[in-house]
C-alpha cells in the first residue's frame, strides 16, 4: 500500500504543475478534465479497480480509497468519465462480450464519454417500473421511451440503457440492458434545469431507435441482475463521500474558528457546529468499518445503506447550516455571487439514489427483516 | 383605527385570493423574475385601487383606510401563497407600518401619497459595516452619506426612509431616489420574485420624519417581523396543498404515494406546523401596531417570527422531498416558493437572533 | 363571564381555607378529594358545563376554560371524580333514558365513581377493534372478556363499557355501551403497575357477568357513535392541557434563571428552555384559536388533534430537558427521592389516547383528506 | 498486551453471551433489583473465574490476561445487551482501567487482588460539593476526610479508589470500607439494576498509589466514557431485537405492525444508530488503554460518549412508543433498558459535557 502511495504522489507531483502549466485558467474546462483523465489513464491511475488486461491495477478496496483520498488532496479536478470508470466500465467487464469490452479502453482515453439510462418520470424511485420498451426486430432491437435525470447526457458519446423487453413479466423479470450510442437516430437530448440554476442532467427521448442486437449487455430479460453489479459500484462509493464529509465539516469549522476578524459564533450555532462534526467523525468511523470488512473479503453488511441514509441526511443539515453562518448573505449578496446555492443543490441528497424513505424501507425490510407492507 | 369582523376578514381574503387568482398566476411570476423592473404597474395600480392595498394601513387622517396589521396579515398570507411580484410586502406593509410608528406631524404627505398609490417608499434599516450612513445639517436642509443594503425593492421606490443613529438618539428620515447622490445597485438574490439593493448614499437630500426614531423603529422592526411570518405563513400554507395535491396523484409502486404512511406522517407534521403559524400569526397581528405595548410586541414578535423561521423552511423542503426528482427541477415551483421562506426566514430577524432576545426577555441571558 | 369569575373566586376563598384546616397533611387523600368534590358540587362549580337542571350552570367552553384556569391556580386537588364530571356524564345526558340520568346525581357528589372500559389488550390504537362479549339472555347481558388501562380502575364504582354485541358487524357497527356496577359477580380488578412504579391503571377481567339490559346506553349496536360524544369531551380537554403546559414551561425556567446561587446554563440548554417556551407560547395560542371557534358555535376544525400531537410531542422533550438539567440527581439521589420520574411518565403522553402515529395517520386522512393505505 | 483477532473476540463473544444468556435471565434481573446487595456471587465467581472477567484488564505481570479494553468493550457491550447484576463494569473494567492508568509500582498488589476475583474495587470520582476530600499525612500513613457520590456498587467494594486535588495535584488513593471511618449511604436510583451511594469519609486510613495522577484521572475518565458507551451499544441493540420480535408478532389493524411503514421508518432510524454506535465503540475502544495519545483520546472519547449518549436513548424510547401501552408496564423489561441506558448516559459526561469540551478542541469556544 505504501509502495503504491509512494509512486501515485510522486506521478502527481509531476504530471500536475504540467496540467496546469497547459491550461491555466480553463483547468475546470470539459477539454482539460478529459485531458487529465488521459494522464491519468496513461500512469495507470483512472481506474485503479480495473483488472490490469483492461488498464487498470486490480487493487482492492483499501487501496482504493487511499488512492481517492490522495488524488481528491491533490486539488487536482474530477475526472469526467467518472460513470463510465466507476459504473459501465465494472459493469461491462463483468457482464460483456470480447466485442463489448473493447469499450474499455474508450472509456479510459474518454474517447467514450458514458451516461446511464435507467430513471423515467414515471418511475422515480420505482425503477423497476419503467416503462421504455424495446422490441425485436430483426437483428435490431427498436426503442421508444423516455429516461430522466440521466447524469452527463448532454456530453455522453454511450449510454447504458435499461428497457423492458418483456412487459408480460414480472416487473424485475421483464427488463434488459442495451449499449446504444447517443448519436444513433431518434435520440433526442434535452437538459434538465435544476433548482440551484444547473444543468447537469439531461432527458432523453427515443423514438424507433434502432440498436443492434449485438449491443445486448448479459441476457435477455436479465437486466435487473445486470444493474445490480452498477448499483453496487455506486453504493461502495459512500465511503469516499463521507471522506470527503469530514473534511467539508472540518473546513466549515475551520472557517469559522473565531479570531481577530471574525468575532465567536452565537453558542446554538457553535453547537450546531459540533454537532456536525460528531456526525461526520461516526460517519467515517462507520465507513473504515465497512471498507475493512470489504478488504477482508466480507461481504459489506448494512453499511452501506446506512451510510447513504445518515450521510445524505447529515450533509442537508451542514448545509442548512452553512445558510445560516452566511447570514443576510445567504439571499442578497454583490452580483457574480449566488446566494444560498449549496443550501439548495443540498435538497437533492435525499432524493438522489433513492429518497430517504424508500432507503429506510430497505433497511427495514432487508436487514431488520420487517415484512412488506 | 378600524376594526373588522373575522367574518369580514374572511370575505376581505375571498376577494385578495380571488384577484391574486388571476393577476399573479405562475406564468406571470416567471415572467416578472426575469424582468428587471419586476412588477407590473397596471397589477399594482388595480391593487392599489380596486382593493386599496396602499392605504390600508395609511390612517384615514391621511387619506387612507385606517386599518390595523390584522388585515395586512390578511393580505401578506395571500401575497406569499401567489408569490406576488409586486412592492405590497416592502412600500404597502413594511414602510407604511414604519411611518406609522413615527412622528404623525411629520408623515402625514409621505402617508397620503403612499395611500393614493402615488409614491412607493421602502424601508433602509441595514447599513453596510464599516459605512454607516451619517446625518449632516446643512443650510438646504439634512443631507444623508454612507450605505445601506438589503433594501427591498429600492429601483421602484420613491422614498428610502433610512433611521439614522447618532449620539445615542435614531433619526428617520426620508430619502429621494432619483438623483445622483443616491446610488443604487443591484444584489443577485436567493428569492427571484423580490429585488434587493445597496444603496450607495452621497450627501443625499433627506427630509427629517423623526426626530426621536428609537421606539419608533423597534416597534417597526418587530411589526416587520410579525409581517414577515404573515408571508411565511401563506407561502408555507401553499407549499402543503401542492405537495397534498401530488401526494394524491402521483402513483408509484401502483399507487398513488399519498396512502404511504411515510409521506402521511411528513404531511401530517406540514399540517401541524401550519395550524402553529397560523395561529400565532393569528395571535400576533393584533400586536404589530405601534399602539401596543413594546414588551409585548417583542415578546410576541420573537416568538412568532422564530417559530415560523423554522417552521415554514421545514414545510417548504418537505414539498420538494414529497416531490421528489420533479421538486429539484426549476420548472417546477416548489423552489420559488423555497427561494421566498428562506429569504423571509432571514429578514427582520432569523431564528436565532430572535431566540436570543427572548433568552434575555426570560432573564436566562443577560441583557 | 367576569360576574361569573367573581363568584367562584369568592367561593374558593371561602372554602379553601375551611378545607385545609378541616384535612390538614392530608389534603391529597382520596378521601379529601371526595369531600372537596362535594363542596363544589353544592357551590354549582364540579361540572359547570352541565345543564342546570343535572346540577351544572350550562356554561360555555370560554367560560369553562376561564373555570378551569382559575380553579387549577388555587392550588386545591384535581377533581377525584374528573371522568364521570367530563366524560361518563355528557354522554349519560345525551344518550341516557330517564333512569340513566339518575347517575348524574351520583357522579357530581362522588357516590358513584366512573371508569371507562374501552382498551383492551388486544386492541390499542385499533380501539375498533375489541373483543369483548356480550350475549343478550333474557333480560340480562351476559359479559365475557378483558379490558386494560383503565384509570380509576381501582377505585371505580360503575364502568361506562364499550362491548360487542354482534360479532357479525363490520368492526365499528356491532358495538354497544352498558353502564356495569363494579360490584357485580364476575368482575375482578388488577392495578397495572406502571414504568414510573405507580398504579393509576387497572386491567378489569369480565367471567359471564349478568348486566340489567335496561343498563344499554344509546341504541344497541351504537356505540360508537355513542363513544364519539365522550372521546369528543375527553378532546376538548386538549387545551386545559395547552394551559397547563404554558405554566410548567414558565415553572421550569424560573427555577433555572441565573441568580447569585444558580450559576448561567450552558448556551445549548438555554436555547433548548427558549424553545419550550416557543412552543408552549404557539401552542397556547393555537388552543385559544380552537377555543374562540367553539365559543361562537363553530366546529373546531383541526385543531384538537394537532393540539394533541403537538402537546405531546412536546411535553415529552420537555421533559428530557428537566431531565438533564437535573444532572446526576437525575439518576441517583439521597433516598426519599424518586429519581428520572417525570422523565419516565412522560413516555405515555405519545402514546395513551392515541399514539402520535396513529394521530399523524388521522390528520393526514381526515384533515387533508389523502387516502387510506 | 495482548491484542486479539477479530474472530477471536467473535468467538469470544459468543461464549460471554452463552453465558449470560444463562445467567443473566429476566427473572434473575429482576431478583437482584429487589435485593439490596444486588448480585449473584455464584454467577460473579464464574463469571472472574470461568470467563476470566476481572482479570481481564489486568496486566500479566499482575497476574492477569493482560488484554485491552477491545475486549473489555465486548463483554460490556453483551453485560448491556443483558442487564447484568454484578460489579463488571464498577470494578472489573472502570476501576481496574483507573489502577492501569496509575503508577505501575504501586498498584500491583491492588491488581492482582482484583484478577484473582478476591478483591473488588469501584472508582468514586465524583466529590459532594462543599464537601472535597481531602487527604492528610499523619504517622501511620495517609487519612481522608470528606464525601464521594454516585460511587457504583460501595456496598459490595472492598477498595474505594479515591482522587483527591491538591496543590494543583492530584494523588489516587485507595481507601478500605468496612471501618467506622467510611460510612456508606445508599442512594435512590434510576437505573435499578445498579446501586449506587454516597460514602462519607471521616478521617479514613488510605493507601496512596498515585503521587501524580493528573493525567491518569483524565485517561480513566476519558477511557470509563469509552467503556459506559459500550454498555450503551449492548442495551440499545437489544432494545432494537425487542421491538423487531414485537412488530413482527403484534398484531393491530388486522396485520402485524411492522408492515406499517411508520414503525419500518421507526426502527430503520434505530437500526441507523446502532450500527452508527458499533462502529464508534469499536475505533474508540482502540483508544481506551492509558498508552494512546491522551489528545487523541480525549476527542474520540468525547465524540463517541457524546454520540452513544445521544443515540442510546432514542432507540430505547422507540422501543417504548412501538410497544405501545404494554412498553409503559412495569412488568415488560422495556423501562429496565431505558433506566440503565437513561443512567449510563449521564456517567462519565453527557452529551452536553462532551460537546462542550469538543467546542474547546475544534477551537469554536476558548480552552
Amino acid at each position: 500500500m505504501d509502495r503504491l502511495l509512494h509512486e501515485l504522489r510522486a506521478f502527481l507531483e509531476t504530471e500536475t504543475p504540467r496540467f496546469h502549466e497547459k491550461w491555466e485558467d480553463r483547468a475546470d474546462s470539459w477539454e482539460a478534465r478529459c485531458d487529465w483523465q488521459r494522464t491519468m489513464a496513461a500512469g495507470g491511475w483512472a481506474a485503479p479497480a480495473w483488472s490490469p488486461e483492461h488498464g487498470g491495477r486490480g487493487v482492492g478496496v483499501a487501496e482504493l480509497l487511499a488512492i481517492e483520498e490522495a488524488t481528491a488532496a491533490s486539488g487536482m479536478p474530477a475526472l469526467p468519465g467518472m460513470l463510465g470508470l466507476k459504473n459501465v466500465g465494472p459493469t461491462i467487464a463483468a457482464w460483456g462480450t470480447e466485442a463489448q469490452k473493447r469499450h474499455l479502453a474508450g472509456i479510459l482515453t474518454t474517447d467514450e464519454v458514458w451516461c446511464q439510462g435507467f430513471s423515467e418520470p414515471g418511475a422515480g424511485s420505482d425503477l423497476a417500473g419503467l416503462r421504455s420498451r424495446a422490441v425485436r426486430d430483426g437483428d435490431d432491437f427498436v426503442v421508444n421511451g423516455q429516461k430522466i435525470w440521466t447524469s452527463n447526457g448532454m456530453y455522453a458519446t454511450h449510454m447504458e440503457l435499461l428497457v423492458r423487453t418483456d412487459p408480460e413479466a414480472p416487473k424485475h423479470q421483464g427488463i434488459s440492458v442495451l449499449l446504444v450510442e447517443m448519436d444513433t437516430p431518434g435520440i433526442e437530448v434535452r437538459p434538465i434545469r435544476q433548482i440551484n440554476g444547473e444543468a447537469e442532467f439531461a432527458e432523453v427521448f427515443f423514438t424507433d431507435v434502432r440498436v443492434p442486437v449485438g449491443n445486448l449487455l448479459g441476457p435477455l430479460n436479465a437486466g435487473w441482475q445486470v444493474t445490480r453489479t452498477t448499483l453496487g459500484h455506486e453504493r461502495s462509493g459512500v465511503a469516499i463521500f463521507t471522506a470527503r464529509f469530514e473534511k467539508q465539516v472540518r473546513e466549515l469549522i475551520a472557517d469559522h474558528v473565531p479570531d481577530g476578524d471574525r468575532p465567536p459564533l452565537p453558542p446554538a450555532l457553535v453547537d450546531r457546529l459540533v454537532g456536525h462534526y460528531i456526525e461526520a467523525r461516526v460517519l467515517g468511523m462507520l465507513s473504515r468499518q465497512m471498507m475493512s470488512r470489504l478488504a477482508a473479503g466480507q461481504d459489506p453488511g448494512p453499511e452501506q445503506s446506512v451510510i447513504k441514509l445518515a450521510w445524505s441526511e447529515a450533509l442537508q443539515r451542514l448545509a442548512g447550516t452553512g445558510f445560516e453562518l452566511d447570514g443576510l448573505d445567504s439571499i442578497a449578496a454583490e452580483q457574480g455571487t449566488d446566494p444560498g446555492h449549496e443550501y439548495l443543490t443540498a435538497r437533492s441528497a435525499t432524493i438522489a439514489a433513492g429518497t430517504s424513505q424508500i432507503v429506510r424501507t430497505i433497511l427495514a425490510e432487508r436487514v431488520l427483516g420487517l415484512p412488506r407492507g | 383605527m378600524q376594526t373588522t369582523t373575522s367574518d369580514e376578514r374572511e370575505e376581505f381574503r375571498r376577494a385578495v385570493r380571488g384577484f391574486l387568482a388571476q393577476a399573479s398566476t405562475e406564468d406571470e411570476v416567471r415572467r416578472l423574475m426575469a424582468d428587471p423592473v419586476g412588477y407590473d404597474r397596471g397589477t399594482w395600480q388595480r391593487l392599489t385601487g380596486e382593493l386599496g392595498l396602499s392605504a390600508l394601513l395609511v390612517p384615514e387622517s391621511a387619506g387612507g383606510q385606517g386599518l390595523t396589521p390584522v388585515e395586512m396579515a390578511v393580505v401578506l398570507e395571500e401575497t406569499g401563497r401567489s408569490l406576488l411580484c409586486a412592492p405590497a410586502f416592502s412600500s404597502a406593509a413594511v414602510a407604511t407600518l414604519a411611518l406609522r410608528c413615527a412622528d404623525r406631524s411629520l408623515t402625514g404627505p409621505v402617508l397620503s401619497g403612499l395611500a393614493a398609490g402615488s409614491t412607493l417608499a421602502t424601508l433602509a434599516s441595514d447599513q453596510v459595516p464599516g459605512r454607516a450612513v451619517t446625518a449632516a445639517e446643512a443650510p438646504g436642509g439634512w443631507r444623508l452619506s454612507g450605505a445601506v443594503t438589503h433594501v427591498l425593492d429600492a429601483h421602484i421606490a420613491d422614498l428610502l426612509l433610512v433611521p439614522v443613529t447618532a449620539d445615542g438618539r435614531v433619526r428617520l428620515f426620508a430619502v429621494g431616489t432619483g438623483t445622483e447622490a443616491v446610488e443604487v445597485h443591484r444584489l443577485s438574490v436567493l428569492d427571484l420574485t423580490r429585488k434587493q439593493f445597496r444603496v450607495d448614499l452621497s450627501a443625499a437630500p433627506a427630509q427629517l420624519l423623526d426626530d426621536d426614531f428609537g421606539a419608533g423603529l423597534e416597534a417597526a422592526l418587530d411589526g416587520a417581523a410579525i409581517l414577515a411570518s404573515a408571508e411565511l405563513l401563506g407561502a408555507a400554507g401553499r407549499c402543503l396543498e401542492l405537495a397534498v395535491a401530488y401526494a394524491l396523484e402521483r402513483e408509484q409502486f401502483g399507487r398513488p404515494i399519498g396512502t404511504f404512511q411515510a409521506v402521511k406522517h411528513l404531511l401530517a407534521d406540514c399540517l401541524s406546523a401550519v395550524e402553529q403559524m397560523r395561529a400565532a400569526v393569528g395571535a400576533a397581528a393584533e400586536f404589530a401596531g405601534p399602539e401596543s405595548d413594546p414588551a409585548e410586541r417583542a415578546e410576541i414578535a420573537s416568538v412568532v417570527k422564530s417559530y415560523c423561521s423554522e417552521a415554514a423552511p421545514r414545510v417548504a423542503e418537505t414539498l420538494i422531498q414529497v416531490l421528489g426528482g420533479i421538486g429539484f427541477t426549476w420548472e417546477h415551483p416548489a423552489h420559488l416558493y423555497l427561494r421566498r421562506i428562506k429569504s423571509l426566514e432571514m429578514m427582520y430577524g432569523n431564528a436565532a437572533r430572535h431566540r436570543a432576545r427572548l433568552a434575555r426577555t426570560l432573564e436566562l441571558e443577560p441583557a
